[in-house]
């Protein structure tokens, strides 16, 4: 039997979000929307992020090699395959930068702590770099070599099909926009799946005590290996929205402060909370584009807030939100158990 | 000149003392006996300032030094070498003891007794004489009983009143648990009192003036060591 | 000396119309077709309705990192456009004209993500600035596509137009051109140091680096011939220490080094490569020696180098005695702001300036306030008395064009910092080093090269006996 | 000949200034455990200060005062040092470490906007002092002078660091409190003091790092970020929290940028990261490095 506090609480949650999300192209501006688009894209990096760095306990400071993988694999699918369709874009992407993550994991996992972060910060920028140098673009001929001129290793990404129909500029993005929410809900439910299954439960054994968990027998690197392949899936599907949303794919997203921003929405939002990383990305993509109005001062502002938040909200915003009593009781109320 | 009054102690979240009192006297050994997980190792730290107490009071040499940081019971007088021992594996035995030497002459209590580190340094090698060949030996390759001695050794050139040995005797070999005994016995005629966690009720017994038992982070017995040896509950206890 | 080889070298010289020292002027122009809107005309009387509410324009520049020394003289320049023209009321004497600024420095993806607040949440009429090549390209297309009258007053590379943007309809750019850069200071060098044959090259390595090295090398071919490149040298942008590439370059021994280093990534360079002799070692010919703020390089820069300011303005020319134009812009921006313009100072100030004449040349046609087609209509083809002289923005690829000029360092006791030796400029008209318009585009009718200048040098140009 | 002597010197001059900065950010990490992200900031900001204080008094004073002035960002950093610590850092240390990265994330941060504000866009140069000392002749070239102070500068500053870290009783206390910072305390030593200590000498070695560069080149916006990832490629080659290590990788970077920029110059930043993967990847801890 339902529990009926558990229907109400759910009902109270779930049917007010589903509409707005329903509406929001309707109810927002569309320069509005696109924020609200970027919000949830930096949503689901957060949370991919957040299965290495809050649940596995490895800080990685090179996500931002997947994340941009994700979209410049189908700039370059689309400009030499001529290929117009945003499946196969998103497809392409996701499974490059899962690839490029299994790879640069396999290496990485052998070292913890400090040690796994610069590692992984190393590879990101050894990527970085190959595209700053334009040596990614030698590899596609003449023709390559242009498109860095042209763009300084920048790739412009026109507006694709979306099943097979092609949208007018004005079309696009609202039409885009159930393509992003769907593939958030989808990687929310995923995600918690992979959160609450056995595998994520030795995930969390293994942040607490990595002695501990090889005792009960966890494999402990092969299972770091995974969740940080897992992570690189989410990671890419991100990018390639990004990309295809922004309609260009920067070197700057490959940075490591791109990597270090993903970082910092998600302690933001708190990493021991699952919900946490999406609330730090809204709060931080909000904070941004209030803080990019000014043209100076945006560092000092989010420089500040980190600040803040390490020393006055220590579990991040999802913690201190659980301390709320009535938070707490809906929160707990939707968590239990899906019957 | 040590009285721990009522105190309680958490490690993380776990409520590890509750509320553990115990004292000890001038020029007097005290063996606080447990089993592993007792409390014993929590009641050293406590004291020597190394965890932070939740409530209750510790009062040394008629000075409540209750919020004291560590080194500054350490300057007034408190020797410490803990259950590892604690020698900085990179630094050599002389350099592990030049730490204490020159902190026994910054504290400025011995300079009333016009006692440098260096008196308290040969004191110490008067009880470990094998410590002197080892000064040139880095503290990584140390043997355990080696290192046993450097830490007490140690601990002895601050020049303390009161020395916190934490499992002095683990590990060791039967034969030089007597040697550590009769060490210990030397230093208290030197005038040091000392405070012993030791797990070996025998051992214990051999040197202790007094004794506490500690279970589950409770004072259970505390008195004679030979009543202890006769108490079937406190046995108990300790035998798990 | 081969006598042969010198009469070829400056009949081509001639050919092209390149007139060398400062009474040169005047005499150049490209003919325009379009129509020409001079400043100095009596204002019009606006016809129709007019709102008052102001206009609003989005800046994007460097306001901060190593190029702010190229960012905010464009700012200076931008602003007081503006305020001589709200000074007089406004545009058509009604709408004042307000600005939002962006940091450029933010980088690319961030100035993208700006353009579409400025014009879906600011509802800017007007997007104008940017000066990185790397920029224009990523923002060009997406204002086509947002419908916002653009008019950059740089980012001048040559793959806008070419490629990124081939068939603009929005899109506008006020300044020169970057393969004109390279070429500019190979005709330059090529009327100063004809015998110059070993070259060494150190640029940023970035798109503007790569452009000014090729279209110099393949200039300089032409112009003298026989040339061979011993070093080049790619710092990457912003780099600090230039050490082991000048020591590189020192070590090829060239005759000449043309180098396209800007901004401050231009003052550290010369500071190091001074201090290791290299002035002392060979010639050197620049693109952007003098295209910060002036000020901004020292007495302490050697003279006689081939000193370039990229878009083709220096304060002291035009000379204020030919060119009213230029003295009262340098008059009033020296009073504002304290300090003289750079050619980006006078590329904001220009861009402001024309769509304020084409504003009001539409109005006079339509009556009312013009809507964007009708602005877009009158700058296609418009010619401009600009301070720089005569600007002429072209229909089929929106690209301003003006005469090129560069010349010679030389240190005059009225000022702190070096300008041109006056007999030592160099003017080159614009027709004369750039692809006519409809000549194909890179990847069409046979174009391989990277830019149509390249590709019309290689097919047009003669080859001047070796 | 002359060309490989000049090409030392610059990899010598770049390796100075990458030990300066890069045995700071180890001797913070050996003895706190921090990595301290706006370490590259303060490099920066010692290199600001330096160019202000001695543009400022370059029309006053002689230039042989000037070189006084030299040491005037590495002083102004480590008194920023010495509150940073106890204010921002001392608090977190007994939180996770991903806590301190962020903090000190959050400091690079402010520090960029805080010298964008104080100093704006126009690059600062200190070249009086460059020009005080003029110019030697290496065959037919020539080289400054100044930058010959730089590597001595160097070579003294790393022989003053390893006296100062194993001939000095505060050295002994500094590897103590870095090896085992419970029995330091224990035995009487005051690990805040020690920790202060210790980051006010890295701040100050970071601090010197930018002051002696700046005279020969400019100060600039965004020099720190730049030069803090080179600073880590250092470190981690060397070894996180070893001296020796610091040494040993600033000169492995220097010369190998220097010859990767003298005959294949694509790939200068691939080739030293890669270098960095590859030494993780077979000692994790870095050649000089401590096992975890």
């Amino acid at each position: 039997m339902h529990d009926a506090r558990v229907v109400a609480a759910r009902i109270l949650v779930l049917v007010p979000a589903g509409a707005w999300v329903l509406l929001a192209p309707a109810a927002l501006s569309p320069y509005l929307l696109i924020i609200w688009c970027y919000a949830l894209i930096f949503s689901i990096a957060c949370l991919g992020l957040n299965l290495v760095f809050g649940t596995t306990g490895l800080l990685s400071l090179g996500h931002a090699a997947y994340f941009g993988a994700g979209a410049y694999a189908g700039a370059f699918l689309y400009r030499f395959a001529d290929i117009h369709s945003f499946e196969v874009y998103f497809l392409v992407g996701i499974l490059t930068s899962t690839l490029l993550a299994a790879g640069i994991g396999f290496l990485c996992v052998r070292a913890t702590k400090i040690h796994f972060a610069i590692l992984t910060l190393a590879f990101g920028q050894i990527f970085h770099s190959l595209f700053i140098d334009g040596a990614i673009f030698r590899l596609f001929g003449p023709l390559g070599w242009a498109l860095y001129l042209v763009g300084e290793g920048s790739m412009y990404i026109p507006r694709l099909t979306i099943l097979g129909i092609e949208f007018e500029p004005e079309e696009f993005i609202p039409a885009f926009y159930y393509v992003i929410v769907f593939a958030f809900c989808a990687s929310v439910f995923l995600l918690w799946r992979i959160n609450h299954s056995p595998f994520g439960k030795a995930l969390r054994a293994i942040r607490d005590n990595q002695t501990r968990a090889v005792y009960i027998g966890i494999p402990v690197r092969q299972y770091r290996w995974y969740a940080f392949t897992i992570s690189g899936v989410f990671l890419g599907l991100a990018g390639a929205l990004y990309g295809q949303l922004d309609r260009q794919i920067t070197p700057e997203q490959l940075d490591w402060l791109f990597s270090a921003e993903l970082v910092l929405a998600t302690v933001l939002g708190g990493t021991r909370d699952f919900i946490g990383p999406v609330l730090g990305a809204f709060v931080f993509i909000g904070l941004d584009e209030i803080a990019g109005r000014w043209a100076i001062g945006h560092n000092i502002m989010m420089g500040l807030l980190l600040m803040l938040v390490v020393f006055v909200f220590p579990r991040g915003l999802a913690g201190t939100l659980d301390l709320v009593p009535g938070i707490r009781k809906v929160g707990l109320l939707m968590k239990r158990k899906w019957l | 000149m040590l009285e721990v009054t009522q105190i309680n102690t958490f490690r993380g979240p776990a409520h590890i003392l509750h509320g553990l009192t115990l004292s000890v006297n001038e020029q007097e050994v005290v063996c606080l006996v447990g089993r592993n997980g007792a409390g014993k190792t929590t009641t050293i730290d406590s004291i020597m300032g190394l965890l932070p107490l939740r409530s209750g009071q510790i009062v040394f040499h008629g000075e409540n030094i209750t919020g004291l940081a560590a080194h500054m019971r350490a300057r007034r007088g408190m020797g410490y070498a803990p259950e590892d021992c604690g020698i900085f594996p990179e630094l050599t035995v002389e350099e592990n003891l030049m730490i204490s030497r020159w902190l026994a002459n910054a504290s400025g209590r011995v300079k009333e007794a016009a006692f440098t580190g260096s008196d308290a340094q040969e004191r110490a090698f008067s009880v470990f004489p094998e410590v002197r060949t080892l000064t040139h030996r880095e503290g990584l390759h140390l043997s355990g009983g080696q290192k046993k001695m450097v830490a007490i050794a140690r601990a002895m050139t601050l020049s303390p009143s009161l020395l916190l040995l934490d499992e002095a005797f683990e590990g060791l070999a039967p034969a030089v648990v007597t040697r550590f005994i009769d060490a210990v016995i030397k230093i208290k005629e030197m005038g040091i009192s000392i405070l012993m966690a030791e797990s070996n009720l025998a051992n214990a017994s051999r040197i202790a003036d007094r004794l506490y038992a500690i279970d589950r982070g409770e004072i259970i017995f505390h008195g004679d060591p030979k009543e202890a040896l006769k108490n079937e509950e406190v046995m108990k206890a300790l035998r798990g | 000396m081969d006598e042969q080889k010198q009469v070829t070298r400056r009949d081509f010289l001639r050919q092209l119309g390149v007139t060398v020292g400062a009474a040169g002027l005047g005499a150049t122009g490209i003919g325009a077709t379009g129509y020409l809107a001079a400043p100095a005309r009596a204002a019009m009387k606006p016809k129709g309705n007019i709102p008052s509410t102001p206009i609003k324009t989005g800046h994007i520049t460097f306001l901060t990192g190593p190029a702010e020394l190229l960012g905010g003289p464009g700012l200076r320049g931008h602003l007081l456009a503006a305020e001589e023209i709200n000074a007089q009321g406004g545009i058509l004497g009604k709408r004042k004209i307000e600005t939002i600024q962006a940091d450029e420095a933010a980088g690319t993806d961030a100035n993208v993500k700006e353009l579409r607040r400025m014009k879906l949440s600011e509802k800017i009429d007007l997007f104008t600035g940017v000066i990185s090549s790397g920029n224009t390209p990523a923002l060009g297309p997406v204002a086509e596509e947002l419908k916002v009258l653009t008019m950059f007053n740089d980012g001048c590379t040559d793959f806008l137009f070419d490629k990124a943007v081939p068939n603009p309809k929005y899109v506008f750019r006020v300044t020169n051109i970057q393969s004109a850069d390279g070429v500019t200071a190979a005709v330059g060098a090529a009327q100063h140091w004809p015998k110059a044959r070993k070259i060494a090259s150190i640029q940023p390595d970035y798109s503007y680096g790569r452009n000014v090295h090729e279209h110099f090398t393949l200039a300089l071919e032409r112009l003298t011939g026989g040339i061979e490149v011993v070093a080049e040298a790619w710092p990457k942008l912003f780099t600090t220490d230039f050490t082991p590439h000048i020591t590189k370059l020192l070590s090829a021994k060239p005759d000449l080094l043309v180098v396209g280093l800007w901004g401050g990534d231009y003052v550290a360079f010369y500071k190091q490569a001074l201090r290791y002799g290299l002035f002392d070692k060979m010639k050197v010919a620049t693109t952007l020696a003098f295209g910060g703020v002036p000020h901004a390089v020292g007495k302490d820069h050697p003279e006689g180098v081939l000193a370039g300011v990229h878009a083709n303005y220096h304060f002291l020319y035009p000379p204020g005695d030919q060119w009213p134009v230029n003295k009262k812009f340098v008059d009033t921006y020296h009073k504002r702001w304290k300090e003289y313009p750079s050619f980006e100072s006078d590329g904001a100030y220009t861009t402001l300036m024309m769509y304020k004449a084409a504003v009001e040349k539409a109005n006079q046609l339509t009556g009312g306030w013009p809507d964007d087609e009708a602005i877009i209509a009158m700058l296609e083809g418009m010619g401009y008395d600009s301070p720089a002289g005569y600007v002429y923005i072209r229909p089929d690829n929106h690209q301003g064009y003006k005469d090129a000029v560069t010349g010679l360092t030389k240190n005059l006791p009225e000022y702190d910092f070096p300008v041109w030796d006056p007999n030592s400029i160099v003017y080159i008209p614009i027709r004369s080093i750039t692809a006519p318009p409809n000549w194909p585009k890179p990847g069409q009718g046979g174009n391989n090269e990277s830019t149509a200048a390249a590709d019309w040098i290689k097919k047009t140009w003669p080859k001047a006996k070796a | 000949m002359d060309i490989l002597v000049l090409q030392i010197l610059n990899s010598l001059f770049y390796a100075s200034v990458l030990f300066l900065l890069a045995a700071g950010l180890s001797l913070i990490f050996g003895v706190m455990g921090i990595i301290n992200m706006a370490h590259g900031s303060l490099y920066a900001l010692g290199a600001y200060v330096t160019a202000w204080v001695i543009t400022f008094a370059a029309t006053a004073v002689h230039p042989a005062v000037l070189f006084l002035l030299l040491p005037a960002g590495a002083l102004v950093v480590t008194a920023a040092g010495v509150v940073i610590e106890p204010v921002l850092l001392r608090p977190l240390y007994k939180r996770p470490e991903e806590y301190q990265l962020l903090i000190t994330f959050g400091l690079l941060l402010v520090l960029e906007d805080v010298m964008r504000f104080v100093w704006g866009g126009t690059p600062l140069s200190a070249s009086p002092l460059m020009d005080a000392l003029g110019i030697v002749h290496v065959g037919e070239f020539v080289y400054p002078t100044y930058n010959l102070l730089v590597i001595a500068i160097g070579v003294f500053a790393a022989l003053g660091v390893w006296a100062f870290v194993y001939r000095t009783r505060f050295g002994v206390m500094l590897r103590a409190t870095s090896q085992d910072r419970r029995m330091a305390s224990a035995l009487g030593m005051n690990v805040g003091r020690v920790y202060v200590q210790a980051f006010g000498l890295g701040c100050f070695m970071a601090g010197l790092g930018g002051a002696i560069v700046v005279p020969s080149q400019a100060a600039v916006l965004g020099m720190g970020v730049e030069v803090l990832v080179l600073a880590f490629v250092v470190v981690v080659i060397g070894g996180l929290g070893s001296l020796e290590g610091a040494l040993v990788g600033a000169l492995i970077v220097s010369f190998v940028r220097t010859g990767v920029i003298q005959f294949y110059e694509e790939l200068e930043l691939a080739v030293l990261y890669l270098i960095a993967a590859a030494v993780l990847l077979v000692r994790p801890t870095g050649l000089f490095g401590r096992p975890q």
